[in-house]
């Protein structure tokens, strides 16, 4: 197994199903000449030609429709928005078509698809780049999302969803493309969506984190154990279809519950999974489920401001305990 | 006059002939202009057979007869939703549809039971869909504005302005891709292009060379609102020059002038993988959805465009050509009154969809588990 | 007091606000010559003139980024979306613009305005006119999110709404133009906005409904209260900001909640509420709070699909059955 | 060459003389031309005075060094996030906004800190924003991509690509809707105007006759990607057309020119209330931000474009009319370092913003109560 990056990981993924099969194409601003803006495309215009890597105008609703309409006629688009941020301008595309084709056919247009990109906060980049938008996406039946926080799952994931024969919203997250890890070298390897992963067992409390919040997570976990206290922690990985029977297994061990994300709190994907488990668990909670959020503010410019807005491993650390009445 | 070949229509023969003239939307109806137009037909069916042109006026009529009793239905509420009638357009999608291949593609707006029938959809599963049935082509899920039937190529029935102008752009995007020599038109009306998606759209199409052709339906009004009122330019074939993409002006009630502007561009397409924007001037008759009483026009702007029914308009050509007498096509309208009723009892018999429909078709791959949930 | 129709009361408050106010302005499509598509700007044109009352070209994302310029310098705009619907191609306007302004200048640009305009579902307009949106606006700081569902709410409400200094989504429920109901006749009267309302009284059990869901949520507190159940029936009005502590309070007296609403679940305003509970009282609860949803799929032309699809009096019952072991 | 008045550089004399003819953008820069370019230069200096002259070299100098101050800060990490610099645009938002009063508004995009300067804000408060600081013009909450400064009529500063022509657009709705001869300037890359929210926003200008001018800043790159690769038409001005819209290219390297054409379209609509679009061809010198090294364009093409460096350009008029000696415009070079490096030290000590400021501004009606939740 290699070392690489998330960045690498994809590039790996995207460069082996384009290999595989020639349905499959690659579109989005700056994917192609300038090897994607985040790199993530290095080298694929050169491996695959300007037929299958395509540069595009910046015109996101266009170029997402567009894609829907190639994939109701056979192919495999992979469109890249070059931050999600900018998929705000193609939203009626991907959930008035896309997400709904294939039932409003009556099962005749399925869209096998993939909407991919950075997401999340970046770096000092403000307000309209920053921007967590699983939640969004995640409403709408029709569409899978999901967020990848290790290189193994980033490359398994995103094979996986090519294959998938339904429209994926493939939420990378920007700071999180530099971190190393360890990732089969097999071309088959996938990992299927839907599925949770325990990233480490435990017995206490759950911490149910995604994306950025995964690696703080298991720091949060390693420094709760020096104080007696063993955490689960579980990355759902795939947010829609979310796999709550993993969530619901480890609940009814630890019977305490953390979830952390880097998004806005009101409407999210942790309040979701909150009203699952009281739902599903509620006689096995010794505590209410704790959610630690992104500040519910407009990201702010500022270092200081933006260090702030988004949760940090204190902030875990200290709902872990809350939970646990320390 | 078969169902069977509905969009190869002989447009071999057709594309022979020289390119006749743009005819200009709205002439005056004087007896002058009455008598150089029947000159001019004979002219132009010359080249075009008997059957292509019954074909046709069989077409528009089963269009026409079909939303009459569509309109029927609505009122009995058989029919639910919003449903949009194309009666005084029909010589639109009729003419332009004709030329094209059964593997071409078409897509439309929600004002699209034209189109579908156009495209080789039965009567039947147009009307039992829009009766909500399971027998419907899109299985009763899909209603009025949201028909599909991927046999026959007809790929929807899109119920945002302008949201299927970016996916035809990517369907004639795939025929360039996969290498075959397929085109793909896109309907649209003349509202639908203030939207941005039909900005960027073109420019994309030109761009990259796509087979697309845009087909405006220039009915002259969104809903309530003229073009006057909502485009800052009239002439909506000019914006074709923003992206330097070949646009012509037509004539929208004369079925053959749309035959003939379409031909050209479906050769530029299949030739040369070109793009057009046809800008196609006609008119409806009836209000923009069923209910809309349509109090924006005024009785006599209505019974002028009237005047160029596009139906009376063929059929005089027919009669005048001696192509048809009166009697054939008297006799050929109580066939056509004859499937549409048809259509009405098979959609009225159709059971409604299962109850288990309303959890499938909403993923091709549900990964159903009982650990999911979605 | 007069009884008038929701229509009716929209339409009075949007004629007062606009004979108080001169820089308060409406613009949407049909909204002036056409009387608005359903109705709710009805003699606004005659009264207020073209200037104030303005028909717009279908360019949904053109015009609300007009509207939130013309705020950003003094006006005070109402921009109708023809339904909601329409809305997610403007998206990158509400969000990006009119949510952030205030705080990506400094606090320099406030955005005074109100989108309006019918949402959730209709009859039988199939799956791209009937969708559910608020969860996806609420998601964002800097909105504030109104969903009436009385005559006088939807009155003091939208009042409220153009008075307010922020970026206001008010959604109409199309189903309930037609609702009746009495309306206090003082042209200042007015509903803050951030207050939910107790519609009924009871003891045993909350339920939480919202726009459609509350007349039916009464209709089923009535047929509880013969079988014994006394329910309090609570709308939030507001949905951002919510006022949790009205409901709260109910909660530590009955103990047991059903939330409703006909929006999709996954991620919706019903999670987010039971969370918050969660959260805020969980040592109150005697049961998990259930959620009543529409049904998580794209919504069906058929009629018995979509009737299917949309919760109705029956699943409230059992739901609030259910909460209270019955 | 105060900074107290920035906008209203003696517009009126130049009103009043004939408008210039348009110079072609990219002449080849041979002798003869740049001879021609002098004659043409002294003739048009003509009824613009010494102090105007020397307040529009000394505006883009600041710019120039402002920028370059910046980039320095940036390597250092004392600016983080995107930062886009403008050098080899100046002669663009100089020219443009010398024109207009301070009562007239400027949107723009991210590429902002020029505009933002013209506008007449303080190198320190600009600067301090950059640094993220609570003296920023923004507070330090919206960074190099969102300035603003209400009193100058400085409205952003957008960082979605054409999200600010729609506002633009509604500001001088409201100019008119006020009465007030306000215009108002929307600047943008010639890449946003393949984006929906331009085409659009055009539409409904001229549809209702807003008093906007649309400035596109055609430096021939959306980030790596040239005009060419993403525009079917390369003639932007032409796209003016599309909506019967006055519209005119523009040598974006000269800022007279952009001057002259600005006036003109600022005369339209403050007396017209009529919308413009000029497209003023430029280049930018640097990468598209920081991080960009730029490898999509050869060195030999920035330096033949650097060649027509709108500094030197204006340098080389004002000495050669004897405007100001080469003395005087390096005396005051000296004097913009001074300022620009003072707006550093005033960056580098201002504070960071309180912790507390997370929580403002997030609702101008907080309707602050325990019982509320966001
Ligand atoms: C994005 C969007 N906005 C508004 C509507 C409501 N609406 C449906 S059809 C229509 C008028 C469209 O007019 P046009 O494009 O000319 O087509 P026509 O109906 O005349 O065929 C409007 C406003 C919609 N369906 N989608
Ligand atoms: C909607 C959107 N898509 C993509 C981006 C990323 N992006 C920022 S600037 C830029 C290039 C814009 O080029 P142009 O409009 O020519 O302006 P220039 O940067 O040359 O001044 C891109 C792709 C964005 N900010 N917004
Ligand atoms: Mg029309
Ligand atoms: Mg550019």
């Amino acid at each position: 197994m290699a070392v690489i990056t998330i960045r690498e990981a994809l590039n790996q993924a995207l460069r082996e199903e384009l290999q595989r099969d020639k349905n499959v194409f690659l579109m989005g601003e700056e994917v192609a000449a300038y090897q994607g803006a985040y790199k993530v495309t290095k080298g694929l215009l050169e491996e695959f030609g300007p037929k299958r890597v395509i540069d595009t105008p910046i015109t996101e609703l266009g170029f997402a429709g567009l894609g829907v309409g190639a994939a109701m006629v056979g192919l495999r688009p992979i469109v890249e928005f070059m931050t999600w941020n900018f998929s705000i301008l193609a939203t009626d595309q991907i959930i008035n078509s896309a997400a709904k084709m294939l039932y409003m056919s009556g099962g005749q247009f399925k869209i096998p698809m993939v909407f991919r990109g950075p997401g999340g906060s970046a770096f000092q980049v403000s307000s309209q780049h920053s921007q967590a938008l699983e939640s969004w996406y995640a409403y709408f039946p029709g569409l899978k999302v999901v967020m990848p926080s290790t290189p193994a799952d980033a490359k398994g994931l995103l094979k996986s969803a090519i294959r998938d024969d339904d429209p994926v919203i493939f939420i990378e997250q920007e700071r999180m493309y530099g971190q190393k890890g360890e990732v089969p070298d097999d071309e088959d390897f996938l990992i299927p969506l839907g599925v949770a992963d325990v990233k480490r067992a435990g017995t206490d409390a759950t911490i149910v984190a995604r994306s950025l919040m995964v690696p703080l997570a298991l720091k949060a976990a390693e420094e709760l154990e020096k104080q007696g206290v063993s955490c689960e922690v579980i990355d759902p990985r795939t947010i829609r279809p979310l796999d709550i029977g993993t969530i619901i297994k480890s609940v009814k061990k630890t019977n305490r519950v953390v979830v952390a994300e880097e998004s806005h709190p009101f409407c999210g994907v942790a309040g979701e999974i909150s009203a699952e488990i009281n739902e599903r668990a509620f006689d096995y909670l010794d505590a209410p489920v704790r959610r630690v959020s992104g500040a519910d503010v407009p990201m702010p410019y500022a270092k200081n401001l933006e260090n702030l807005a988004i949760p940090g491993v204190e902030q875990i650390i200290a709902a872990v305990r809350e939970v646990a009445y320390l | 006059m078969s169902r069977q070949t509905p969009n190869s229509a002989s447009s071999s023969e057709a594309k022979g002939r020289a390119a006749a003239a743009v005819i200009e939307a709205e002439p005056p109806a004087s007896e002058a202009s009455v008598e150089a137009r029947k000159a001019e037909q004979k002219a132009r069916i010359k080249g075009l057979d008997r059957e292509t042109l019954i074909e046709l006026y069989y077409q528009m009529l089963l269009v026409r007869r079909f939303e009459e009793k569509s309109a029927e239905s609505y009122s009995m509420g058989k029919i639910g939703g919003f449903c949009h009638l194309y009666i005084g357009q029909e010589a639109v999608a009729i003419g332009a549809i004709s030329v094209i291949r059964r593997d071409d593609y078409v897509l439309t707006s929600y004002r699209e039971h034209a189109h579908a029938l156009a495209k080789g959809m039965t009567a039947d599963s147009v009307m039992a869909e829009l009766y909500g049935k399971a027998t419907g082509c899109s299985k009763g899920k899909g209603g009025s504005m949201h028909m599909f039937d991927k046999r026959v190529g007809f790929l929807g029935g899109h119920a945002i302005v302008g949201g299927q102008i970016p996916l035809a752009t990517g369907v004639a995007f795939a025929s360039k891709y996969q290498g075959t020599d397929q085109v793909t038109l896109c309907f649209f009306g003349e509202a639908a292009v203030n939207q941005g998606a039909f900005h960027e759209s073109l420019n994309m199409a030109q761009l990259w060379k796509l087979p697309c052709i845009y087909i405006c339906e220039n009915n002259q009004y969104g809903m309530g609102t003229s073009l006057e009122r909502a485009m800052s330019l009239k002439d909506i074939s000019l914006k074709a020059r923003a992206y330097e993409l070949a646009g012509e002006i037509v004539d929208g009630m004369d079925v053959l002038a749309v035959r003939e502007a379409t031909e050209r561009a479906v050769a530029r397409a299949r030739k040369e993988s070109l793009p057009t924007l046809l800008e196609v001037r006609t008119y409806r008759f009836m209000g923009h959805s069923m209910s809309d009483p349509g109090n924006y026009r005024t009785r006599a702007e209505i019974e002028h465009h009237q005047e160029r029914d596009p139906l009376k308009l063929f059929f005089a050509t027919l009669v005048e050509t001696e192509t048809a007498s009166e009697k054939e096509l008297a006799d050929l309208d109580k066939r056509v009154r004859e499937e549409v009723a048809q259509s009405v009892r098979f959609a009225d018999e159709s059971p409604e969809p299962d109850p288990a429909e309303l959890y499938t078709d909403i993923y091709a791959n549900p990964l159903v588990s009982s650990e999911a949930v979605y």
